[in-house]
């Protein structure tokens, strides 16, 4: 039987790709993809626990979406970043925008 | 767990009967979509340009088709130099595929249905977004300039028309109360809604699946005299046949779902004498669906392009705020009762 | 081994491979195209769990909106053309270490905690359920969201647009 | 509708806000933003009232507005009978002013600041009444005493205007003070502000509302003070004695302010707000509470009245009869008349606005506020003659206008209650009559005199320059009458006075009673068997006759002058300059305060220039001398240390720095170990 220790086994191995992609990546956009891959681990775990601990009133799903709408912003706010310094700077490598550092 | 025990969990999950219906339509749509659509665009516009098209393989050239298929089957498939292979070779299929997958929740006739699941026209909108990752996917691997372009291109325009697309989907689910598509062609009066805005969302609905299908007038993507064909100019005979697929099943699909939402699905004017509620459906729901067809390559053969900025501009600065409004006025209809 | 403990296996290591062709292509296309089988592995655990409506909002935004507009963005930058420039930063090694802890102790965590029966039975038409959870206790939330999407709008076009 | 009246403030608020952003723009236009926001107030306003008419159950919406351990503030607004009517007063005798003043302030160079300004005072006028609980009520409060301050104050060139805008604004902060201090000792005796809360609690007279503080030696139930300083507020707000003498300056304002502010409805706030807190003053031991109000308001009354006799400025005259006219509302609440009381409310406002407009439209006539200067002026301003004829029945008592119902309730409620005020109210009557008689003989009767001194005008030629409009120039000939959108209202507010008296006609309610009682009825004089007088002919007919006394007397001496006004100015003595001079308790007030507190702050001055400073100054010596002695410790210690310091500091800096990477992976990398560790602590405790 597939019990909700299995669903957040397979989030806990995603979160830990997503968070060692976010680690070492030079390339902003793929940092970017590092995080989708950590927020949909964590999207498993909440509908996970709707469907295993509390279903009556779908508070994972809600959550869930939540996080997907947001995931959509920051996407969309980050790569606009990315845009505007690979315009700038001609680099989208996040050791190399350093502007501030003295 | 035996095999038996497993074939019975196959049962259980109704896995066997899915795969069955599955192949039943998905071979419906081989034969029925590119096949047939591909003679039949060339007969109307034939008929429309006063020419008179495929004749001589078959009677009336209706043969036409499969005889071009056994041609592309033949010929080489070739790979471009320093293109991405895995990519190359699975954009097509990625672009076949998700037009396939629009039909799971295309109801055909009452029970004819491969799934009808209670997201299905959310389900329609998220698959058919598919596509356009084939398609850039495909422009990329081909490592050609003029792909690239196209696939960017129609990935912009795709994006851009799916939102429009989505509120007219929408404003359906609002009047009727649901998102399966089976009980929407139930709720339907028939022939069709006469609200101003189910008639507002039907016209948003066809302009943007005609954008969707990259279909003349907004077949930008694949412009051949700008473009040299665009994203799929570097393709060879059964990988192109493979994008032809898909393109022409989506066509096919939209026409199908706009025949669910707007046009009563299954229902017809009066039963078909001697033959039961399933082949009658299924007759009505076949006829209208390709007379929706007829049409958009009526519109195909009569319109010239347009303008990239054109079609963004009318995307964004037209149907979009217009279907956002019809969507609101739809809304406080269904408040107000 | 029944159908959909089946099903889950095969979803979990199309997410899992996805996911590690993700973090691990050299090439950021692949990387991007690899989102999908991951993303819609996940659709298909939400499948699994239920959830219907995530599951088509999960496809239409996560890989129909979200994987194209990064794609888009590689294309635009250097993607295509930075396939010789070094992808990782000096801490691979240490990264490795501390992801691969946490794994692990997520892992005993999850499997030492006792589960028990869920609360209540699941709404049966989950659509409906979730626009009622949104419309109806979590409406400020869906509101505040809501202003969060306008803000990142205006925000990504006045960044991004050329200046002059 | 109930459900709708908290949109009632907000229609006036919103045209204050149009007006106040948009108002030059709009120019002419702005009054009809005004007008159409209390339209629409008025609209919901009379439809929640005629609701409550039809027998609606009180309407009651609460919701908390913040929380603070176990007490909570709530704010919310209640629709019944008595604040039902009071909104449909305002709305539509404040609708009628807003049309009035279209005319009456046309051509002045500020004229969408008029309409902002009164609009935020409806908006606060009407929150004060529909409030339910004294939190939001002292925000409404506090709000119609800034319009008042401001629009007192609108001709803000003529230092007068200037004068006497501060002097209403601090005289009625006194009262406020008071006011203020009575909720917070009600928030801290029960723990709420809301009114039911408080009123249920003095009405069960638990343990909080039986509780004692010492004064002194005395005793004092806590509950008595609060409702007398809760009183207060009513004092300075609607100028009871001795708070009373900003009142007749704050006559500067436009006419229209005088109506709508200084005589129907801001003045009338205090009277309501007795009225709404009934049960706080009816609830105290013996009604002792009560017992003041009825005598502040008796003794307002007679004063006022007969500082009314010597005014001649036909504006002043109306104040200080508004004054009066107060005081016997809250007599006719401190006699147990609580139906009385508010009634005479209501007729009042009626009569006494239309009395102001009509005023206005005279000196919008004539130039002047002076009644020696008019004369005559029934045949130039017939409408006005008309209109104020009524008004000044009204204001007398004479059958059938309004003022004889209300007024003859509260005699009724007196002679039965407490005789005392009874015969001091009669009095007072007979000085109304007497004193209004004596202003219409002078304004409309006689010949036209002519203005000796026109009031000049309020603005400079830069104010209408700046509002792009021409300055009028003042060639007064014979006087003419008012424009139709300035007689419209004197007329509609005529016919007011007539008839809104009629519903305090004995058997128009159930059980012989008038309409009004039924209305307007406070519970608690049935549980205490207290029951209402019933109309008697006698009475009615003594009270008609003082006020006709009164008429018959002026008549002789101002219009027949049988008996010359100057020999019985000659024969009365001094008592004419002390009437003429306010009782000189404004002079009082300016030598005990104003030079009191010139005096005292002189005072403190010279303490703080010989003994503070020369205090400074001392220590200031004493520290030179010690830090020179310092200065040599500093140097070899202290900067010592702090170099110390400062090297090791930098050293750790050298140390660190590298961690400081300003690269957004490293710090990850350390709060994902941090994350790690976190969980590894918490398995271990597990």
């Amino acid at each position: 039987m597939i019990g909700p220790a299995h669903y957040l086994g397979v989030s806990a191995l995603l979160f830990g790709l997503g968070l060692y992609g976010v680690l070492t990546r030079r390339n902003a956009v793929a940092i970017l993809m590092g995080i989708e891959l950590m927020l949909n681990a964590a999207n498993i775990n909440f509908v996970a626990f709707t469907k295993f601990v509390d279903p009556t009133f779908v508070r994972g799903h809600v959550a869930a979406l939540i996080v997907i709408t947001l995931a959509a912003c920051e996407a969309v706010v980050g790569l606009a970043l990315v845009i505007n310094a690979y315009r700038h700077l001609e680099t989208v490598n996040v050791d190399q925008v350093n502007l501030m550092k003295g | 767990m035996g095999l038996g025990g497993l074939l019975d969990a196959l049962w259980q999950v109704e896995f066997l009967r899915m795969v069955v219906l599955a192949a039943v339509v998905f071979t419906f749509l081989a034969v029925g979509g590119p096949l047939f659509l591909v003679l039949a665009e060339r007969k109307i516009s034939a008929w429309i340009q006063a020419r008179v098209g495929p004749k001589h393989v078959g009677p009336h050239g209706i043969l036409q088709t499969v005889a071009d298929t056994v041609k592309l089957l033949q010929k080489e498939s070739i790979v471009p130099h320093r293109a991405d292979v895995v990519l190359f070779t699975a954009a097509p299929v990625l672009v076949a595929v998700a037009a396939l997958l629009d039909w799971i929740v295309i109801p055909f006739a009452p029970g004819v249905i491969v799934r009808d699941l209670n997201v299905g026209i959310l389900y329609f909108a998220a698959v058919s977004s598919l596509t356009v990752i084939g398609i850039l996917t495909g422009g990329w691997a081909s490592n050609n300039k003029y792909s690239l372009l196209g696939g960017l291109r129609s990935a912009a325009q795709m994006v851009s028309y799916e939102l429009p697309l989505g509120f007219s989907l929408l404003v359906v689910a609002t009047l009727t109360g649901t998102l399966s598509t089976v009980r929407i062609v139930e709720a339907q009066p028939y022939p069709a809604h006469f609200y101003p805005s189910v008639i507002v969302a039907a016209v948003v609905f066809l302009i943007a699946a005609t954008a969707e299908a990259n279909r003349i007038p907004f077949d930008l993507p694949e412009a051949e005299a700008e473009l040299v064909a665009g994203y799929f100019s570097e393709y060879t005979p059964m990988r192109f046949a493979l994008f032809q697929l898909g393109e022409y099943g989506a066509l096919l699909a939209s026409s199908a779902l706009f025949t669910t939402l707007f046009l009563g699905g299954w229902k017809g004017p009066f039963a078909l004498p001697g033959v039961g509620p399933v082949v009658d459906g299924m007759v009505w729901f076949l006829l209208k669906t390709y007379a929706v067809v007829f049409f958009l390559m009526w519109v195909r053969w009569t319109y010239p392009r347009s303008r990239i900025d054109q079609l963004l501009n009318v995307s964004w600065k037209i149907l979009l705020p217009v279907s956002m409004a019809n969507l609101l006025v739809a809304g406080v209809l269904v408040v107000l009762g | 081994m029944n159908a959909e403990a089946l099903a889950f296996y095969a979803l979990a290591a199309m997410v899992l491979v996805g996911g590690f062709l993700v973090v691990q292509s050299r090439n950021l296309v692949h990387a991007a195209i690899s989102l999908v089988p991951t993303l819609l592995g996940v659709a298909g655990l939400y499948v699994l769990l239920n959830a219907e409506f995530v599951t088509a909002i999960q496809i239409l935004i996560y890989v129909g909106a979200i994987t194209v507009l990064i794609l888009f963005v590689i294309l635009l930058t250097e993607g295509a053309t930075g396939l010789r420039v070094r992808q990782r930063n000096e801490q691979v090694p240490l990264a490795l270490l501390v992801c691969g802890i946490l794994v692990v102790l997520f892992l005993v965590v999850l499997l030492r905690v006792p589960w028990g029966p869920p609360t209540g039975p699941m709404p049966a038409y989950n659509p409906g359920a979730v626009g009622r959870s949104f419309l109806m206790p979590y409406v400020l939330a869906f509101e505040v969201t809501s202003l969060v999407i306008l803000a990142s709008l205006v925000g990504a076009i006045v960044v991004a647009r050329r200046e002059g | 509708m109930a459900q709708l009246a908290w949109l009632v403030p907000l229609f006036p608020l919103a045209s204050y806000a149009v007006l106040a952003f948009r108002g030059r723009a709009l120019g002419e236009r702005a009054p009809y933003v005004a007008i159409g926001a209390m339209a629409l107030s008025a609209l919901l306003g009379w439809g929640a009232f005629l609701e409550q008419v039809a027998g609606a159950p009180p309407y009651v919406w609460r919701a908390v507005w913040a929380v603070g351990g176990e007490r909570t503030l709530t704010v919310g607004y209640t629709v019944d009978p008595l604040s039902s009517i009071t909104v449909a007063m305002i709305t539509l005798v404040g609708g009628l002013i807003f049309v009035y003043s279209v005319g009456y302030m046309r051509g002045d160079p500020y004229y969408a600041r008029f309409f902002a300004f009164l609009s935020l005072f409806c908006a606060g006028m009407l929150t004060m009444v529909l409030a339910n609980s004294f939190l939001l009520m002292l925000i409404g409060w506090e709000i119609i005493g800034l319009c008042s301050y401001l629009l007192i104050g609108f001709y803000f060139r003529r230092r007068s205007a200037n004068m006497a805008q501060m002097k209403a604004f601090l005289t009625t902060r006194v009262g406020d003070t008071l006011m203020l201090v009575g909720i917070m000792a009600l928030f801290w005796q029960f723990g709420t502000v809301d009114y039911h809360a408080i009123f249920e609690a003095v009405r069960e007279g638990g343990e909080s509302a039986s509780a004692v503080v010492r004064l002194g030696g005395w005793e004092v139930p806590l509950a008595t003070l609060s409702a007398l300083l809760v009183f207060g507020g009513p004092v300075g707000k609607s100028g009871q004695f001795p708070l009373h003498v900003w009142l007749p300056d704050a006559m500067e304002g436009p006419t229209p302010v005088s109506a709508l502010i200084h005589a129907a409805t801001m003045v009338a706030a205090g009277v309501y707000l007795v009225g709404r807190a009934y049960p706080l003053f009816f609830y105290t031991p013996h009604h002792e509470a009560l017992a003041v109000v009825a005598w502040v308001g008796t003794l307002t009354a007679l004063l006022a009245a007969l500082m009314a006799l010597a005014q001649d400025d036909i504006k002043r005259v109306l104040a200080y009869s508004t004054i009066s006219q107060l005081g016997f509302m809250m007599a006719g609440l401190g006699v147990l008349g609580y139906a009385a009381g508010l009634f005479h409310l209501l007729t009042h406002a009626f009569f006494k606005a239309l009395l102001f407009l009509a005023a206005g439209s005279v000196i919008h006539a004539v130039g002047t506020n002076n009644i020696k200067e008019m004369g005559g002026l029934r045949r130039f301003l017939p409408v006005t003659f008309w209109t104020f004829l009524a008004g000044f029945l009204a204001l007398a008592g004479v059958f059938p206008f309004a003022g004889f119902w209300s007024k003859d309730e509260i005699l009724l409620e007196a002679y039965h209650h407490a005789p005392a005020v009874y015969a001091l109210l009669s009095a007072t009557a007979f000085l109304t009559a007497l004193y209004m008689s004596r202003l219409v003989a002078y304004t409309f009767f006689g010949t036209y005199r002519g203005p000796a001194h026109p009031e000049p005008d309020p603005w400079t030629p830069e104010d209408y320059a700046r509002a792009g409009l021409h300055a009028p120039h003042h060639g007064h000939g014979t006087p003419h009458e008012s424009p139709r959108v300035m007689t419209g209202p004197l007329v509609a507010l005529a016919v007011g006075s007539l008839v809104v008296g009629f519903v305090g006609i004995p058997g128009t309610g159930p059980e012989g009673g008038s309409w009004i009682h039924h209305f307007l009825k406070f519970e608690g004089f049935k549980e205490a068997g207290i029951h209402a007088p019933s109309f008697s002919w006698p009475l009615a007919l003594r009270s008609l006759g003082v006020a006709l006394a009164g008429i018959a007397v002026a008549w002789l001496v101002y219009g027949l002058r049988a008996v010359p006004s100057e020999r019985i100015r000659a024969w009365v003595g001094p008592v004419y300059p002390f009437l003429r001079n306010r009782m000189y308790i404004d002079a009082l007030y300016g030598w005990v305060f104003v030079r009191g507190g010139l005096l005292l702050a002189a005072g403190l001055r010279w303490f703080d220039v010989h003994v503070v400073d020369g205090l400074v100054n001392l220590v200031g010596g004493v520290t030179v001398v010690t830090s020179r002695l310092h200065r040599l410790f500093d140097t070899y210690v202290v900067d010592g240390l702090v170099n110390l310091v400062g090297w090791v500091t930098r050293g750790l800096g050298l140390l660190l720095r590298p961690l400081q990477t300003g690269r957004a992976y490293n710090y990850i990398l350390v709060a994902a170990a941090g994350l790690g560790l976190i969980v590894l602590v918490s398995l271990w405790r597990l």
